[in-house]
């Protein structure tokens, strides 16, 4: 760490590297000529540097209270006035690193993708490019603009790379989300323009904070302009029912888009909500919060039923994010700032957990051709490592003592339980109980039935292998730090220490 | 009594001649399916107008109104010169005039 | 005074004093005497370089007087201001642009001369139409516009197709012409003259007299064929898919912009007159109900459209009820956004006709079908065509989503009560995706029957680059471009 | 002391290095494991000799709970990580390392013929002894949560060990994992509860520390309903772990994993952790007399009816599985007795009975339950099969083997001054015991004790069933091929466990009667100390006349299993008649219970499951989809709208200009809106 504050960071531009460098890397993994090595040795070095350089700020402002940010002009007219201003805190902090993460993790993992792997690593880098700057984004014109940045990259990304069904599931992808983020963007007009009350339209979220201390949102806005923003992220998060792009998106995706899909897109949408509604719209949050709580119900045990009745694994994990998105909102829901702080937790946690969940149903697809679990069985006889981290996965995700899902699930749970407390009303805690049951239920009874029991006839298990080196390095590396974040929950809990406040200081 | 009142034709005649006209024209366009006879019908309806311009500029005493008919008389001329040279052509590609006959775009 | 050979040369100097406001079209005037002479000649390539020469200059000219922010007016029927200027500027663009992609134009070959010159004349006409503050001006300047457009559809002599969209094309027009002109005679009895300023006051009075509302219903009716509102909009499918495509680009482009601009100076003008009393609701509600369905009319119907051209043209149909907020809503603020999206419509739905042209002058059908694969027959035009179809859709961060977002923005006023008509726009823009996106998948995702590559012609690799620069370029860094609108629509509001 | 963190570490570190590099080690890792678990009872050693002499705590009666390690913390709750010594601590650490020490001893030769998954044997064992471990140094709930979820998790990998590729076959590995399956979601179902109990103690007291949750003056000032429902919802956490009705039916499917598994987790650890957590817990517990009433009752009904169920079993395994559950009844039971007499009895109380019969109990039971089980290794491992009705006349070719299983019945079934002789008759008193004391729920205890009687009898009944069955008679099939006796790394355990489980008992009159006691002593908590003295005990065992009727039923139990099963004087099929009678397949049903489970799995899982996806994909999905057909299919007609007829469009603008004067008339009538 010497060497670190030898060299003095603040003259290093570690924000917009973080912008710039993912497209740059699209540009060069597109630019390269089309070798699979090259390209993916390619996007390895930009997304590991990214990475790098993501750390290095965590550390740079980790004495800092985990806030930094910069401002650089860019539009002032006499209208509007729409600057570069991008920035993190705890929360985005956190984000910004489980993308970098998971992009280098992505680039380890892929290399079935065998033609047209330049514009596939390039368009995973430009994903990179979009989601990094929806957590960095502190102007609303630049957040909107990243938020469908990222969109497109994924759209082609599925509808290349697809499975059969991707020409149906792409384009529902693409317009059901985008359908979603125009309505949104309704509630952003309205919140900026009432914010700037005749004078220059100021798109960045300090003036709309400012705002919004200063009152100018009444009640009966606050409460509209929530409806509308709370639908546009809820069909990211994806609360049911608006759900159904993602099973099908996630089933037709290559691997590579199903982790980036569920392990940082999806997570968009919950932090637009606690970055958005809950900052700029208490009112209307404590407004909204029994539909939120209700919702999240729904989405928890609607999720882990429809789990149960999945025949394929893919399929199966997907529902399993909405469920353990249900457990993000539930969190945010409490408006309480344990709720909000293991909220984020929780989607950090499920980051991890859904990459290695995907990358294990990818490795299941390639390697025995299917990944229908009636046809699977005994698979832990021939792939013995795959079957170790598969257990790994399906348990971190149903929550085991000692992973970082249990830490995730028991704040949020406790910050649900504390808030009926508040309210006198414990019933509604039984349903996430159970869910809790249902969840190792069919994570279990999907483990009996694909790796365990006898050895499965229905496909041709002959020339089947197991993992192999790229894939054992990024699931070892993503298991290593679910264990490690399980065990030392704190290294999280203290990037977030600030966050609740920061917040409750509105809500 | 002075013959100058008796002269004087009440403008609610030139406006219904000239919606009567209009009319004429529009039924015209709506019904005839030979492509010479619609410009004609055009032509009725533009001179309708024409009418009342003309009719509001007496009433009026203003010339503004007679410079306008002279120009929509003028383009009144130059549509029509260019729609025959389309008909023509569009005889000599099919043989017909028939509008009906038309219909290669649609959909 | 100086004085050279015993020749006074300070009249040449005050006739260019008196004739600068509408210089550059004077210079398109000269140029579309001239060229036609030369269409004649043995080397019928110089008329489309001296054409593009003469292009050039009036764009320049255009541009130095927009820059130097000149305003003067010539013989109290053409002013010309900011406003003018700009959308002069637009008019010149798409004119450039058509006439560099006609460079190669093979089937121009013969009458090129005469081409050319139609389409300056028909440009002239639209130039006058933006500077007009006499009603005559305005009639005289659209007709000249229609009727030179009329005969560039049916410019492709034999090409039954291109007859029948004349054919289309004229009977509608004419129509539409007699019942605006009908409208004006109405107007001008009213009023008692034909100055738009006194129009105004009229409209902006606002007593429902069955005269007023027939009045202003016909004027409506005649010029909303122009830029195809719903229901005055059949026409124009046709048309386009019957035209040489550069025609339609020309059209596309250029030709429903100039229905904005009357729309602007006979009802916009009368609405912001009428501002301090709230403006003239009726009317208003009438153009937002008019927006509405327009826009819902134009996406729905191009969602299951098979040619591009077509869907093309329903698209712009679309964008051009995407503008109409701008009347019905009526703020400064939205006419620049309304103008900024007319901007970039020039190059975003320009580019794609030029794409499209420039692909069937290579031989490669109109149907969304014959595109499959393209990206790897011509990558880059087939990347530029995405960027086109993405911006059309309001994709960030290109012009399209730009001038979309600052368009719809200006629809949500504080007494929000516009707020339905800005929630079916989004609705509307999201659902056009589809369509759009359908052109891309085709041609990035689906495999095509072949994968030679495509030499496209290189004016129209020129025209398409700036088409797509400016795209992109627009939609960045939006900040330039917008002051000229916002200088633009404040010029406007000043004329009342 | 300050190292007593190491004894849990100890086994994880081994399960990491053999985890990884087991198959470089010697005997896959089993050295290191080995090697591990000495290390750990070394330590529990020296720890106990610190606690109970050197520190001088003991004498005091108070815990040795260092400063915690902050864990998390938010908003105003603490979870912390720590240690927490008392003398209940020592005794479970002594016992549990020690027996595990036996088992691993054992596992050598039993694992011997397994090969490369011999490393995720030793890996996994390690870390369940660690988890077991860390479970009873655990100075709060939440810790020890950690550590009782890991050890579900264990005993799913170990149950579920022979899930693939099993020896018997694939239908045997299927059964497996179904059973591991079972087991994990069954005690899952206690887990959920105990986390919910977490939550309630967490919210009243901001802190789930030991030290926190059983200081008289925090419980003072929470509400005791919180408290009851915590304690409620941990006791949950106990019926799931340690197979109380009515989740007991886990447990003997749990057989299906390699018998060490069998012993480990009936002797040493998992369900012993159930039992802990109840004596751990005893001061919250006893804030109600009704929660303790709930736990006797438990108790008792899963005594008798595990009992019962184990009385026409024909698995070897099986029939000890459910001598477990019953004894872990009888524990629950003494628990539940000696709590309520402390709560009815407020205040002032001199050593709970209750308490030290149980903790007593679960520490015989575990060496004669590990001694049975290992038995029934050497004999399966020498037999390879379970059938009861396929052995015989093993104790010829397997002396020492039919040796110490008899001595392990015997221990079981009560015989004088064997060790289960002194722990059950003191379960059996302190269950009398609030009868006698003329308390309200008195007769419920009278009837429970009625109960543990029947249940004495029946006890020695089926273990000598299962022991004459096994080793006397004319042999078998299986038995023919059997090749005499084990190797000695499993004999020789065995010996030491039989001399425990003969002298275990003892220990009760040197020591152990002051050191597992608990006692309230002016509303102050009382872990060790202050207990009865030896002779007091002894003598008052001798001389109660319970004691008699108890040994007189189980001597009964054991002539009866004789007759009908060595002699064959009495036919058993009078009773079964041939399997015939409802009551004999009713207990082979296990009561219907697993029937049960399946049909609510069935109906609450997978039903809804059916319907939630019924309604995803029709419902929901087909909106969506719905919505796009219906524009797309409006959008086909309207483009039909448009003939290419250039006189319709004329039309159309003609009628457009009508509508529009009629809309704007209405506008202008209806004021602008």
């Amino acid at each position: 760490m010497d060497f670190l504050s030898s060299l003095s960071i603040p003259s290093l531009p570690i924000l917009p590297l973080l912008l710039i460098l993912p497209i740059l890397g699209a540009v060069f993994c597109f630019l390269i000529k089309n070798d699979r090595r090259h390209t993916r040795h390619m996007a390895i070095l930009f997304s590991g540097v990214t990475l790098a350089l993501s750390l290095l700020l965590l550390y740079d402002i980790s004495s800092r209270g985990y806030v930094e940010s910069e401002s650089y002009a860019w539009i002032n007219t006499a209208y509007l006035q729409m600057n570069l201003d991008i920035g993190v805190d705890g929360m985005s902090m956190l984000m910004v690193l489980l993308t970098a993460l998971l992009v280098l993790m992505v680039a380890i993992f892929s290399d079935t993708e065998s033609e047209r792997s330049n514009s596939f690593f390039a368009l995973i880098m430009a994903t990179q490019a979009g989601l990094m700057g929806v957590y960095l984004a502190q102007d609303y014109f630049l957040f909107f603009i990243f938020w469908e940045v990222a969109l497109i990259p994924m759209f082609f990304l599925i509808a290349g790379w697809g499975g059969p069904r991707r020409h149906y599931a792409s384009m529902k992808f693409l317009i059901y989300t985008h359908v979603a983020s125009m309505i949104m963007l309704i509630g952003i007009f309205m919140l900026v323009i009432t914010a700037a009350d005749g004078g220059v339209l100021n798109f960045s979220f300090e003036a709309v904070k400012a705002a919004s201390a200063a009152g100018l949102f009444t009640t009966t806005f606050q409460v509209v302009v929530f409806g509308l923003l709370f639908f546009g992220f809820a069909v990211k998060m994806p609360l049911v029912p608006f759900h159904t792009w993602l099973p099908d998106a996630h089933v037709e995706a290559p691997t590579a888009g199903s982790v980036l899909l569920a392990g940082v897109m999806l997570k968009m949408g919950s932090y637009a909500i606690i970055r958005i509604c809950l900052e700029v719209l208490p009112e209307g949050a404590i407004a909204w919060q029994t539909v939120m709580i209700v919702l999240a119900l729904v989405a928890i045990l609607y999720g882990a039923y429809a789990c149960i009745a999945q025949k394929d694994l893919k399929k199966m994990v997907a529902f399993s994010s909405i469920s353990h998105m249900g457990f993000v909102l539930l969190g945010i829901a409490t408006l309480s700032g344990i709720g909000i702080q293991f909220a984020i937790f929780q989607m950090f946690a499920h980051g991890l957990i859904t990459s290695v969940l995907f990358m294990v149903c990818g490795i299941v697809g390639h390697n025995t051709g299917t990944r229908d679990i009636p046809l699977l069985g005994g698979l832990a006889g021939k792939m013995p490592i795959f079957a170790g981290f598969m257990m790994f996965g399906f348990l971190a995700s149903l929550g085991l003592p000692g992973l970082i899902g249990f830490v995730a699930e028991f704040g949020v749970l406790m910050a649900f339980f504390d808030y009926l407390m508040g309210i006198d009303v414990l019933w509604p805690i039984v349903f996430a109980l159970a869910s809790l049951m249902l969840t190792a239920g069919y994570f279990t009874w999907a483990m009996q039935r694909s790796i365990f029991g006898k050895e499965t006839t229905k496909i041709d298990m002959s020339n089947v292998h197991d993992v192999n080196r790229r894939e054992g390095v990024a699931l070892g590396l993503l298991c290593a730090l679910i264990a490690l974040f399980g065990i030392m929950p704190w290294l999280i809990m203290d990037v977030l220490a600030e966050m609740p406040l920061v917040l409750l200081g509105v809500v | 009594m002075p013959r100058k009142v008796m002269t004087m034709i009440p403008i609610e005649m030139f406006l219904i001649l000239s919606a009567a006209l209009f009319c004429i024209g529009l039924v015209g366009v709506l019904v005839k399916t030979n492509g010479i006879v619609i410009l004609m019908c055009i032509e009725l309806m533009l001179n309708a107008a024409n009418i009342n311009f003309i009719a509001f500029a007496a009433y009026l005493g203003d010339a503004l109104g007679q410079v306008f008919v002279l120009m929509a008389i003028a383009v009144a001329a130059a549509e029509v010169g260019i729609g025959i040279a389309i008909l023509l052509n569009v005889y000599k590609a099919k043989k017909t005039t028939d509008v009906d006959d038309l219909t290669i775009l649609r959909w | 005074m100086m004085d050279l050979f015993g020749l006074d040369l300070t009249i040449i100097n005050d006739v260019v004093k008196e004739l600068m406001p509408i210089m550059p079209q004077v210079i398109l005037i000269i140029a579309a005497i001239i060229v036609p002479v030369f269409g004649y000649g043995k080397r019928k390539g110089i008329t489309a370089w001296l054409s593009l020469a003469a292009v050039t200059s009036a764009l320049a000219l255009t541009i130095f007087l927009i820059y130097d922010s000149y305003s003067g007016s010539f013989l109290n029927l053409f002013e010309f201001n900011e406003f003018t200027g700009f959308m002069m500027l637009i008019f010149m663009l798409v004119l450039f642009l058509v006439v560099l992609i006609s460079l190669t134009e093979s089937e121009n070959r013969k009458h090129s001369g005469e081409y050319f010159s139609l389409l300056f004349v028909a440009t002239i006409g639209m130039t006058f139409v933006a500077g007009a503050t006499d009603l005559i001006t305005l009639f005289v300047g659209i007709e000249l516009a229609s009727i030179s457009s009329y005969a560039l559809v049916a410019f492709r002599k034999n090409d039954p197709r291109s007859a029948e969209a004349a054919v289309k094309f004229l009977i509608i027009g004419g129509v539409s012409t007699a019942i605006s002109l009908y409208g004006m005679s109405l107007l001008y009895g009213m009023t008692g003259t034909t100055e738009l300023a006194a129009v105004a006051d009229y409209l902006a009075a606002g007593d429902f007299t069955w005269v007023y509302i027939v009045a202003v219903i016909m004027l409506i009716a005649g010029f909303g064929f122009k830029l195809a509102l719903v229901p005055f909009h059949a026409w124009a499918p046709d048309v386009y898919e019957g035209a040489p495509t550069p025609v339609a680009t020309f059209l596309a482009a250029g030709s429903n912009k100039m229905g904005f601009i009357i729309f602007f100076k006979i009802f916009l003008i009368a609405f912001v007159a009428a501002q301090t009393v709230g403006g003239v609701p009726e009317l208003q509600w009438l153009f937002a109900i008019l927006a509405g369905v327009t826009m819902t009319v134009g996406n729905i119907i191009a969602i299951t459209q098979t040619s591009i051209k077509r869907m093309l043209a329903y698209s712009s149909i679309a964008q051009a009820g995407y503008v109409l907020i701008v009347l019905a809503v009526a703020t400064e603020y939205i006419l620049a956004g309304g103008l900024f999206h007319m901007m970039t419509h020039v190059f975003m739905k320009g580019g794609a006709f030029i794409v499209v042209a420039a692909l069937c002058a290579r031989g490669i059908g109109e149907y969304i079908s014959d595109y499959k694969g393209l990206a790897k027959r011509a990558p880059l035009v087939a990347a530029a065509m995405g960027l086109f179809m993405f911006s059309l859709a309001g994709i960030p961060p290109l012009a399209g989503f730009a001038s979309k977002f600052i368009l719809f923005s200006g629809a949500v006023t504080a007494e929000g009560t516009w707020i339905w008509l800005v929630a079916l726009a989004v609705i509307n823009s999201a659902l056009s995706l589809y369509y759009y996106a359908r052109v891309v998948k085709a041609m990035f995702v689906d495999k095509g029957a072949t994968t030679e590559k495509i030499r496209v012609p290189h004016s129209f690799k020129f025209a398409i680059a700036i088409c797509a620069v400016a795209t992109v370029a627009m939609g960045l860094y939006l900040g330039p471009i917008m002051e000229i609108c916002e200088a633009a629509a404040a010029a406007f509001f000043a004329m009342v | 002391m300050e190292y007593a963190w190491l004894i849990p570490v100890a086994p994880l570190l081994a399960f990491v290095i053999v985890g990884f590099f087991g198959n470089k080690t010697k005997e896959g890792g089993g050295a290191i494991a080995l090697g591990s678990v000495l290390i750990a009872f070394v330590l529990s050693i020296l720890v106990s000799y610190e606690y109970f002499v050197t520190s001088g705590l003991f004498d005091s009666g108070e815990a040795y709970a260092p400063a915690p390690f902050q864990w998390l913390v938010f908003g105003d709750y603490a979870l912390n990580f720590g240690i927490y010594i008392d003398s209940l601590t020592c005794v479970m650490l002594l016992f549990s390392s020690f027996i595990s020490l036996m088992i691993f001893l054992y596992s050598i030769g039993y694992m011997k013929g397994e090969g490369a998954r011999k490393r995720r044997y030793y890996a996994e064992i390690a870390l369940f002894l660690g988890a077991m471990l860390g479970l009873i140094l655990s100075s709060n709930y939440l810790e020890m949560f950690i550590f009782w979820e890991l050890m579900g998790v264990c005993s799913y990998l170990l149950i579920g060990f022979w899930s693939y590729k099993h020896p018997e076959g694939d239908a045997a590995s299927e059964a497996a994992a179904s059973a591991a399956k079972k087991a994990f979601l069954v005690t899952r179902l206690g887990d959920v509860c105990m986390m919910a109990g977490l939550f309630v103690l967490l919210f009243a007291f901001k802190s789930l520390d030991f030290t926190t949750l059983f200081d008289p003056a925090e419980i003072a000032n929470v509400d005791s309903g919180m408290i009851i429902l915590g304690s409620l919802l941990l006791f949950g956490g106990v019926i799931g772990k340690s197979a109380q009705f009515p989740l007991q039916d886990w447990l003997p499917d749990a057989m299906a994993g390699p018998t060490t598994v069998s012993a480990l987790i009936h002797a040493a650890t998992m369900v012993k952790a159930g039992v802990y957590l109840v004596a751990r817990s005893y001061p919250l517990f006893i804030q109600s007399a009704d929660v303790m009433l709930v736990v006797a009752v438990i108790g008792g009904v899963t005594a008798f009816i595990a009992a019962t169920m184990a009385l026409n079993n024909m698995s070897l395994k099986r029939v000890l599985a459910y001598s477990t559950v019953s004894q872990l009844g009888l524990m629950i039971m003494a628990l539940g007795a000696g709590g309520y007499v402390i709560a009815m009895t407020a205040g002032d109380y001199h050593a709970s009975l209750g308490y030290t019969a149980g903790v007593f109990h679960m520490m015989n039971h575990a060496f004669f339950k590990a001694l049975l089980f290992m038995c029934a290794g050497s004999v399966i491992h020498a037999v390879a099969s379970e059938d009861l009705r396929q052995m015989g006349g093993l104790s010829r070719k397997m002396r020492i083997t039919s040796a110490t299983m008899f001595i392990g019945a015997l221990s079981i079934a009560g015989f004088p001054f064997f060790s289960g002789f002194w722990s059950k008759d003191l379960v059996f008193e302190s269950v009398m015991n609030p009868y006698a004391s003329g308390l309200p729920a008195g007769d419920i205890f009278l009837f429970l004790f009625a109960l543990a009687l029947i249940t004495a009898f029946m006890t020695a009944f089926y273990m000598f069933r299962m022991w004459y069955m096994t080793f006397k008679g004319k042999p078998k099939e299986a038995a023919e091929h059997c090749h005499g006796e084990s190797p000695k790394t499993m004999t020789v355990p065995l010996i030491i466990l039989s001399l425990f489980a003969v002298g275990s008992g003892f220990l009760l009159f040197v020591g152990l009667n002051d050191i597992i006691t608990f006692s309230v002593i002016g509303g102050e908590f009382m872990v060790g100390g202050n207990g009865k003295t030896a002779e007091y005990l002894f003598w008052h065992v001798l001389e109660n006349k319970w004691t008699y009727v108890s040994l007189a039923l189980s001597l009964s139990g054991i002539f009866l299993a004789y007759l009908m099963y060595s002699r064959r004087i009495i036919n058993p099929a009078r009773f079964n008649m041939g399997g015939r009678s409802g009551l004999y397949r009713f207990l082979t049903a296990r009561y219907y219970f697993p029937q049960l489970y399946d049909q609510i799995s069935l109906k609450l899982g997978y039903g809804v499951a059916k319907g939630v996806d019924y309604v995803d994909k029709n419902l929901i999905d087909g909106t969506v989809d719905g919505i796009s057909n219906a524009i797309s299919g409006s959008s086909d007609t309207m483009r039909k709208m448009q003939t290419g007829n250039v006189r319709n469009y004329a039309a159309i603008v003609i009628i457009g200009t009508m509508v529009l004067v009629a809309v704007l008339f209405i506008l202008v009538r209806f004021g602008g809106v």
